[in-house]
């Protein structure tokens, strides 16, 4: 019965982390978090100009017929871009389907990012030498996945946290259970990040559950929670920040929720006027995370409409490689198939080849 | 009778069964409002009220188990697990409890439910929406497992699957979802544990089910033109089996090649090839052949071509079906 | 974000609530629960004794080879008898194999509660009158049953809740977490109770969680929770009685955690040696709770010299009947193996019944 | 060489593996201090260490998942779910991660990680602790899965899984755990994916693995009384398969039944069959027949014995190959 921490020390404050009022002024409900040095909310901002413009970009290419499907961060990308910032390269993210943004804040490349979604290959990058794992599908999979790897990294000693995604939704899956157990009990250096963004696909947050917040379940396995307005960069990156220096420092995984909204449907296959009023999402546009950081930057003269035009057109830039290169046609090579399924193709799958190959051939005369 | 797209035959006998018995209730992820991601449950809520038709949390062993306990309760859940590979959190419940509450308690407890699960694969999607997954029920006793390959038989195998007091794996052939036919609502259909033969040939038998059952018929007609008189069977039920249906047409055409989109490994097809083969052996002129998806992981979109059984690849085994050898004498 | 009870109005106590202390006296620390009626307190203790003798009996069918094996709960006859005084015949009882003494609490034939583990069938008495699900091994699959068996008896407007038992272990796995989530989500009338026994097989708490508690889980799903001393009945039947009537009252689902000790191994054939001390049983024997209700009891004059006299002698008879029907000899038919599997036997299943027929005749001659 | 148990063979394949190769980690539910309730783990906490064997919160699907990360990460974590039932909790992580990592990222990650798994009946265990579920494992692409049925291959398989640069699930034949012979720990046995003759025969080949092997081998000696001269292909790897020792061995023969514990219907049997039956037909005097458990849920220890092939049963079987039949006219 004697533990480490008590549990008072363990719930999440009780309202959500806030430096900014929807306005962008600042709202000081932040408890002790510190504000993060300017140059990292400048930097915050000009990625989530670059992600939402990546985002709309993305979004294009699946009316194009050149992405199978995309699930937007639109709305997201205050979270997406401070889970990149929080990382050093040596730690491992853990991202869902919906994280691409964090991919683009991470530096991936962009064609590399939507491998997945463009139907070429189920993970466009290398997750060896990223540090970022395959974008997951499964939901709540890979927090299990991260304790592991953060357990593995702590035993070799290594200066490395693990980071994983995940939406609302995906924390009623057992797995994300079993995933903050694990952590806790091994003190695994892992921090878990809910986006709670109201919905999984049309399922309202009500319907997922009954919980004060989603914050309030870290208590429940001696893990350290914390709640965090999502639309608000200045503080997920602030508490983000402090969760993964908790983590980095070996004081055990920390869980952090940041209620924040997804402005488009689940992905463009998806058709949200079934489920949701436009008053909800236009309530939720005013609470714009990229407007509101601005506005705070500018007021402060820490951002000029210099800067913002030059990050803007570095976005369209950006987007405009990211259409070349889904633009260009590329054909996976059927061989591949038999490639990777062991180590060393089975005699079985050798025969597979052959036949695919075959049959290849004649195809081709 | 209307022409309607499985999807539609399907949500039809939801509807009616809804109607007809309050014990029906649906439920799983966003098969509410929503009407599920490929809208089978589509308008449902709005029909008969998010008592009869709601959304749970995500969580599938959740659901399956809640199901578990309102069947205990006297309800008769439909639950939908949204795609295959999301049926597997499940799969303890499935295995440990649906398929066996009735033996357990000597009959004392029943648990008529009905699991849907869309599955194969065919329609361009992302890893871990597209797998076969049928062989991991038909193994497990206790569960009957069923899969229409025709709008019709999507609505007569609901209804009963519904009606049943055991409980149903009911496999929906997602590329199938928006063939059409016109769809009768008597059912006066073959009973659910029963296949059919689709279409009468005296060469070879196809075995097929699910969503290769169309591919077969393609391959049935574009055999004509190789001088083969194909017959497809439909089986309908994976389990139990239909061995009477399935044997009479192979002892009259003496060859047999079944066809199934799951990896070979292992697959559901071996076990028609062993009774087959068994029951069969003098009356077959070769070995029964298998046409299925290769022993990989379901490949990616730009891909998956290869994986699924097409009419050539069909064609090229029931080549092999040893039309030109001599009687075989066997031990030579 | 505005939940309807506010996060501290789920939170357990602090300390486990507590009547009395471990030598029998009066301990006060139950905040504001109400001691149980005298004479539930004395049939709460008639049911310990008898439970206990119920316990050792079996355990001693095991030697004798009687019984396949058996997991006892001696040192949690508290939790086991109240859980079965704290319903009604109408509520539904969901026990995992540790939970015999509940069964026999509950009135069960004891021959019935054996059959499993004696090997004659899978589950000896009939669910479906009893009100007593099969005793469940795959852990934690239960709470799921009983969730949704709670929210059919609510939909049916039925007075009556179902009622979950746990082990310590069994609320690591992901099964736990969802059916907390899906109980309150529905709002459903059910309790969970966990009997933190110290121990999953040889796994001690502190290998299974870092949590303060276990009852902590309840707040991050909107469950109200409870901890209490497992080993003080009235304390456990204060405070499950109060669980029960919040659930029978439709105001939703309740997690209670006891504190108790598995003085045995966990089964007969486990060597308990191979990982705790002696001192660590014997500790826990000194809190025992058949003798510290006694204690109390006779303190307050609600039990005579004579109750106790009658008491264990009807468990001696109680006794001297599971050893009589345990001795008798049944041989389960075989064709029983074919009947159950489907409502009616398939074709497959009727060849495989004639196979195994044809056998036995052999046999026979 | 000593003579040890099966439970020894594997606890010093454990052992040596750890002491070998710094990466290799064993945990799950009971392997440390305890030893793990069949004692394979056995003192190796006290020898090597927490650090190296070390107990997990009681979760499946949490030990394989966090097993899955610590394999990422550089390290060969070897985990144990207690009994197969209880492995099913795991189902997820096992199909749409474990076996698929390798392919999902295109060789950029392995996972080299051993799932042992103690499975199948004959002990007199309850209900959830008897399961054969290999068949659920052999259909999934990108596991390996193999069983011993002898001490020298338990050890000898364990090390060569331990080492695999793939996903293994290591099925235990728990009745066997207690069965001794001489072992040699020099590893010069048949590589990991092979099957071996284990008898000559030259009348007819009997297939089997795991908990089946010995009762194969008491069916070879029994048969000699019938005139019957047996063959013992004990597969070992059930995934891959070995079709070049197994089909060699049936084509001498002519005749070949497949022996194992799990459900026939769907059960890893039908794939042998199958693909048997297609390489051998023309050398086959008689179907390739199975004898396998009945089509129900694992029975209550009191019945387990109809369930389980004996000898009886499999010379039944061996006598149905049509020994006194002409040689087979196909088509007759
Ligand atoms: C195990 C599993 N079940 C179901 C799905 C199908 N699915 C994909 S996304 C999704 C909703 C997820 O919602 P949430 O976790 O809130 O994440 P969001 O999409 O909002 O980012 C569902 C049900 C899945 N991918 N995996
Ligand atoms: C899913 C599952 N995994 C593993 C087991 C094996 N097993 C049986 S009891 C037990 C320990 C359970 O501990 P706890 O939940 O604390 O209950 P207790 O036995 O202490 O009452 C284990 C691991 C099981 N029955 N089910
Ligand atoms: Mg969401
Ligand atoms: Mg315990």
């Amino acid at each position: 019965m004697s533990r480490e921490t008590p549990a008072a020390a363990l719930l999440p404050s009780e309202v959500p982390v806030r430096f900014l009022a929807e306005d962008g002024t600042r709202a000081d409900e932040h408890g002790g978090y510190a504000e993060p040095p300017s140059d990292r909310l400048v930097e915050a901002y000009r990625l989530m100009v670059l992600g939402r413009r990546f985002d709309a970009q993305a979004t294009a290419l699946t009316k194009q017929g050149r992405l199978a499907v995309y699930p937007s961060s639109a709305g997201q990308e205050a979270c997406q871009v401070a889970s990149a910032l929080a990382l050093t390269e040596a730690d491992w993210l853990f991202p869902t389907y919906r994280d691409s943004v964090a991919l683009v804040a991470r530096g991936l490349e962009p064609g590399e990012i939507l491998t997945l979604l463009r139907g070429d290959a189920h993970c466009g990058y290398d997750p060896a030498t990223t540090r970022v794992a395959p974008q997951c599908t499964p939901l709540a999979t890979q927090t299990l996945h991260a304790a592991g790897l953060a357990h593995a990294m702590q035993r070799r000693g290594e200066d490395a946290v693990a980071f994983a995604l995940i939406g609302d939704g995906a924390t009623s899956e057992g797995d994300f259970h079993e995933a903050l157990n694990f952590a806790a009990v091994f003190k695994a250096p892992v921090v878990f990040f809910v986006q709670n963004n109201g919905f999984a696909i049309s399922v309202p947050f009500e319907k997922q559950s009954a919980a004060p917040a989603l914050a309030y379940k870290g208590v429940g396995y001696g893990v350290r929670s914390e709640q965090v307005d999502g639309n608000d960069a200045v503080a997920v990156l602030s508490v983000l920040d402090d969760a993964v220096a908790h983590a980095r420092a070996g004081r055990g995984p920390v869980l952090v929720e940041a209620h924040t909204y997804r402005i488009d449907a689940h992905t463009n296959a998806d058709d949200a006027t079934r489920y949701r009023d436009q008053a909800e999402v236009e309530k939720w546009r005013a609470a714009d995370p990229v407007r509101r950081l601005e506005t705070y930057l500018t007021g402060r003269n820490l951002l000029s409409d210099n800067d913002i035009e030059r990050f803007r057109a570095e976005a369209e830039t950006f987007a405009a490689g990211v259409r070349d290169t889904l633009n260009a046609d590329v054909e996976p090579d059927p061989m591949s198939l038999f490639e990777h399924v062991y180590a060393v193709p089975t005699r079985q799958l050798a025969a597979q080849r052959a036949l695919v190959a075959a049959e290849l051939e004649a195809v081709e005369g | 009778m209307t022409e309607i797209s499985m999807a539609q035959a399907l949500n039809a006998a939801l509807r009616d069964a809804v109607k007809d018995d309050d014990r029906v209730l649906i439920f799983g992820e966003d098969v509410g409002p929503l009407g599920g991601v490929f809208r089978v449950t589509d308008g449902i809520t709005a029909d008969f009220g998010e008592e009869r038709c709601f959304d749970t949390p995500l969580a599938e062993s959740g659901i399956v188990g809640f199901a578990v306990g309102m069947a205990m309760g006297g309800f008769r859940p439909v639950v939908e697990m949204q795609f295959d590979a999301f049926a597997y959190p499940a799969f303890e419940q499935i295995t440990s409890h649906v398929a066996k509450l009735r033996n357990r308690t000597r009959g004392a407890l029943s648990l008529p439910m009905v699991i849907r699960i869309p599955y194969a694969g065919g329609i361009g999607g992302v890893e871990h929406h597209c797998d076969s997954s049928e062989a991991y029920y038909t193994h497990t006793p206790g569960l009957r497992v069923v899969t229409p390959g025709t709008p019709q038989d999507a609505y007569d195998l609901l209804r009963d699957s519904i009606d049943s007091p055991d409980p149903v794996i009911f496999l929906e052939p997602k590329c199938r979802y928006w063939s059409k036919e016109p769809v009768s609502f008597t059912r006066d259909g073959a009973p659910m544990d029963r296949a059919v033969v689709r279409r009468e040939g005296k060469d070879v038998t196809l075995i097929a089910y699910g969503p290769m059952v169309a591919t077969a018929l393609e391959t049935a007609e574009a055999a004509k033109a190789e001088g083969w008189d194909v017959e497809v069977v439909d089986l309908r039920s994976l389990s139990p089996f239909d061995d009477e249906t399935v044997t009479a047409s192979v002892r009259r055409t003496g060859r047999a090649v079944v066809v199934h989109e799951a990896a070979g490994f292992g697959g559901y097809g071996a076990e028609v090839v062993a009774r087959v083969t068994e029951q069969c052996f003098h009356q077959l002129h070769a070995p029964v052949l298998r046409v299925t998806g290769l022993d990989i992981p379901y490949p990616p979109p730009k891909l998956e071509r290869h994986q699924l059984p097409d009419v050539d690849r069909i064609l090229d085994t029931v080549a092999r079906l040893q039309w030109n050898d001599e009687p075989v004498v066997a031990g030579a």
